[in-house]
């Protein structure tokens, strides 16, 4: 029997679930976010430091899904040293792709590690849980910059 | 009724069979692969006979009821009240003590709104009153809809909102409920079979303490009404609710039953046309029970839809339906224990459950278990069904329920109950 | 949609014929005769393409949305909020503007009892802060489902309610609702369209009135957004609500529009389950609106059904619709004038009205005059029509109403004109 | 075209409509009634005298459908005279005889001009109608006898 779910739950995503890189709150910070999604319960705390329009430092806590756990991980990995407005650029194409019900091709470049959520497109109902951390980031940078 | 299935003590595989055919959808490949749909605890499926008895109301006789005089109002009205005494005739209960909501939900709002108004009036019936130092009771394996109205009638009325806790298994039991009513509770708010452990309350032994301390006692019977005989007027109840569309019935319609006394002494939640008697520009009177609770045009193709719901049940026969699901929640509770590394939530196998098993899979996520076993075609529930204290006391987000109605076969428990097993190692779980 | 009926500005005769050709009820012949349907207003009929949908979502999609995690449930999920999207596109509206209810009734009712809720706050916000000395205007006009909530909302805050007079037609001016409207209003509830007269209220001069004094609009929509083009944002009124029942839509489904910042903020009515973030025994948090108001199981095979009668509508054209019951209203109106001992309410002939006319037999009772006339298949409605202040004003206790609807014909109101000239001979009251 | 309705507006019925036997407050009396039917609207205010365990007198007000009217002047010409107990009789019998969608047969020597309303049976929603009056003695009846 062929794995339908191979798509969704790459090796990536079910190493970095296990690994979750950047695990724990980070001290000092400039803005934290809790999200939370009702319908299954998935929960993320997190913290970001910034320095010089650039992202020095992100830490989380959570528990859910592996897929919103090791796209915290994921996130964890590679959003550190980049500008806030290339994180946008990457939250945004993200989210696109996601939401693309699989109709959208993944940028690579632009998405690093992160393609490896390509496959969740096809699983409506698991974006959310792919976007949490994402999203809480998105909005914790609005709030360290209106600081 | 269409499929001849006569009433018995069991349902066989023949009758089994027949059942499954009137069910279009469980022919239906959403995922791809033949459905194994174990997600009746939150929603069940509908024969054609329901489908074909709306189909026959709004083409032949659709009319607003107890308005019109003309001949196809009258129809319309004849259909509503007959529907009426056919669901109320199920569920043991006179016509009159039956009125209709969008929900279960909105039934139990509607019981804890009309008390927190009552306890507004300057004149509150010795009955209905709640205020402090008065204690309304729940358990903490509550469904949301059970809980929220009553967290807020007691804000409101300044009462003491109390609970039987549950063991590490989310089990309360009779002796734990006899200890927490006492003179100072006011109502009694229970569900009558937890939707998320199964486990089937002591309601007389909960309506005689009642009764003994002046309680009122309102009961949550959206997972008893749809799968076991319920007597209402027999079990003595005050005010139960239960939804039409977890007992083979269309969405959109809840039945609140009040018991004669309540139903004259609340104020209606819900105020407007066809539930008054006089009306002037600042003052309104309101005609007694049931009407008095359905306010504007209500879900009448729903409610004869309902009925033709429950000729369908009777038809197979509710004693035939609760001991087959009885069976199939033995059977899961056994197979689920059997499985290394999965917990079962609820009565121990053994105990009285009924047909539903919550689970909780060490490692791995509710949603994702979900998603392995949906992969099969597996249709389960994952998260708190809105029990999220009861999750909490369970120390788990969310757990994974597979929930069995009549259309249910061995077959599917034994497909869940093998996926399951096999969802560990595929995520490395172990 | 199966018939081809293009979009335009009015509906010709073959149009026409192809329209009730949708409708299977129209062929029947309840009272032994052809039926001739004039109750549109109580409630409309449904084209065979809404039951289909419902059929279809039933028998091939139907599951919990919004909380399983299965394919079954995403395909309901996708259809509830796909349906959330068309009815929000047909009434001009945000889709999270519109949430559910059983009916406008309810819809009404939840708006009067969030802002009592609200008002009970210890700190209540702002704009929704109703009390004594403030005032709540409605007409004297009002169907009880948009007079009853606010009588007990302004006895629950200690508001004081008032009502724009209607003058012996029962008909009351922009000029009329401007004087009433002061600084002390708060809130202002009127029917866009009389269910009863046929009256079309001056919504815009209202609610720029409202604005101007820091009050709320509440707008009784059921007679228009089923009849003619309905904006709800550009008309800028803070909530609203009308009936799938009324629009060839289910019954058991009722819409509620809220303005982003009153959805936000008012406190649900109904609590429960899937309106909600985090809950544990003592306290409770909501979801922001529409979810926020949306407690329980939704009616949503009602929903995915009220979809299918906005397609339809569409597919016909409000704009012809209009124009096409505007006609009829006219006939109806010259019609019914031009009958000795025959008294019209509501506008005179000339004057804008809905394709709806309520009329008074001198000498006869209107329970009589609906017998006549359902003895030759023509079902109209008689009584107050949930509209007892208006008819006390009128001097009678009831009217015999003929109302209109895309489906209905010219010559079917000829019939009723024609039988209903002939029944004062019969009851040899001249 | 053959009067469909000619089973239910019979002559007897239109012209008590008209004539309305009985109208009006008697005083003194035992007992009164008002009901209302709110449907259509209907009223009636009903009084009654009792002696000697028989009607002595009735009389009433109200205002409503042809029906209804009727029904209260045929109740105000034959209730004079009848014991309380007959009384009871005569109106359990109009019940049946209304509520029987038309099956059952009238029994004129009981009813006397009551038959006049059988076939209202054939229109349920006239039946409340045609018992108005009749109900509110009914009721009038016991409060009569509870003093
Ligand atoms: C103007 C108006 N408002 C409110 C209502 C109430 O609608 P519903 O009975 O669907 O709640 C109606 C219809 O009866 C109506 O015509
Ligand atoms: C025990 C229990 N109570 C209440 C409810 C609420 O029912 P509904 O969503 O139909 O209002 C449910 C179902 O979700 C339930 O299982």
């Amino acid at each position: 029997m062929s794995d339908p779910l191979a798509g969704l739950y790459q090796e990536l995503i079910l190493e970095h679930a296990k690994r979750r890189e950047g695990e724990g709150l980070i001290e000092p910070y400039d803005a934290e976010r809790f999200l939370k999604n009702p319908t299954c319960g998935d929960e993320i705390r997190l913290r970001v430091r910034l320095e010089d329009g650039r992202i020095a430092a992100l830490g989380w806590e959570g528990q859910g899904c592996s897929i919103s756990q090791a796209s915290a991980s994921v996130l964890a990995e590679e959003a550190p040293g980049l500008a806030v407005a290339d994180a946008r650029v990457r939250i945004e194409a993200l989210r696109e792709l996601l939401r693309s019900r699989g109709a959208a091709e993944p940028d690579e470049q632009l998405l690093g590690d992160a393609v490896a959520f390509a496959g969740v497109a096809r699983f409506p109902m698991r974006v959310k849980c792919a976007m949490l951390a994402w999203v809480a980031l998105e909005e914790a940078l609005l709030e360290a910059e209106a600081r | 009724m269409g499929t001849e299935v006569e009433q018995g003590t069991t349902i066989d595989a023949e009758r089994l069979a027949a059942i499954r055919a009137d069910f279009p959808i469980l022919a239906a490949e959403p995922a791809g692969v033949p459905l194994v749909y174990l997600d009746s605890g939150a929603t069940s499926q509908q024969p054609r006979q329901v489908l074909d008895a709306e189909w026959a109301f709004r083409t032949g006789r659709n009319a607003a009821v107890h308005r019109g005089a003309h001949t196809l109002a009258g129809l319309a009205t004849d259909d509503y009240e007959a529907a009426r005494e056919r669901i109320a005739r199920f569920v043991g209960a006179r016509p009159e003590r039956l009125s209709w909501a969008m929900n279960a939900t909105d039934a139990l709002n509607e019981v804890g709104l009309s008390l927190a108004e009552a306890n507004r009036a300057p004149a509150v019936d010795p009955r209905l009153r709640i205020g402090p130092g008065d204690e309304i009771l729940i358990t903490e394996a509550e469904h949301h809809a059970n809980l929220l109205p009553w967290q807020r009638l007691a804000d409101e009325t300044g009462a003491t909102l109390r609970w039987i806790a549950v063991d590490d298994d989310g089990v309360w039991t009779e002796a734990d409920a006899l200890a927490a009513i006492t003179g100072r509770t006011r109502l009694i708010a229970i569900a009558h079979v937890s939707n998320v452990t199964g486990l089937v309350a002591p309601v007389e032994a909960i309506v005689a303490a009642a009764r003994a301390h002046g309680a009122l006692v309102v009961l949550d019977a959206c997972q008893s009404v749809p799968h076991r005989p319920v007597d209402l007027d027999a079990l003595g109840v005050d005010a139960a609710a239960f939804s039409g569309h977890k007992m083979l019935g269309p969405g959109g319609i809840g039945v609140l039953y009040l018991r004669a006394e309540l139903g004259d002494a609340l104020p209606p939640a819900r105020v407007g046309g066809s539930m008054i008697t006089t009306v002037t520009m600042t003052e309104r009177d309101f005609l007694p029970a049931p009407q008095r609770f359905e306010a504007g045009t209500q879900p009448v193709s729903a409610i004869v839809g309902l009925a033709a719901a429950v000729d369908y049940l009777e038809g197979v026969g509710m004693a035939a339906i609760d001991a087959h699901e009885l069976a199939l929640g033995r059977r899961l509770a056994e197979g689920v224990t059997a499985i290394d590394g999965v917990r079962l939530v609820g009565p121990r196998p053994g105990a009285e459950r009924a047909g539903v098993a919550s689970v909780i899979v060490d490692g791995v996520h509710a949603h994702d278990v979900g998603q392995v076993l949906d992969a099969q075609g597996i249709a389960v529930r994952v998260g708190h069904h809105c029990a999220q204290p009861l999750h909490r006391r369970l120390g788990v987000a969310a757990t994974t329920r597979a929930s069995a109605y009549l259309y249910t076969t061995e077959g599917e428990v034994d497909r869940f109950l093998d996926v399951l097993a096999g969802v560990r190692d595929y995520f490395g779980a172990r």
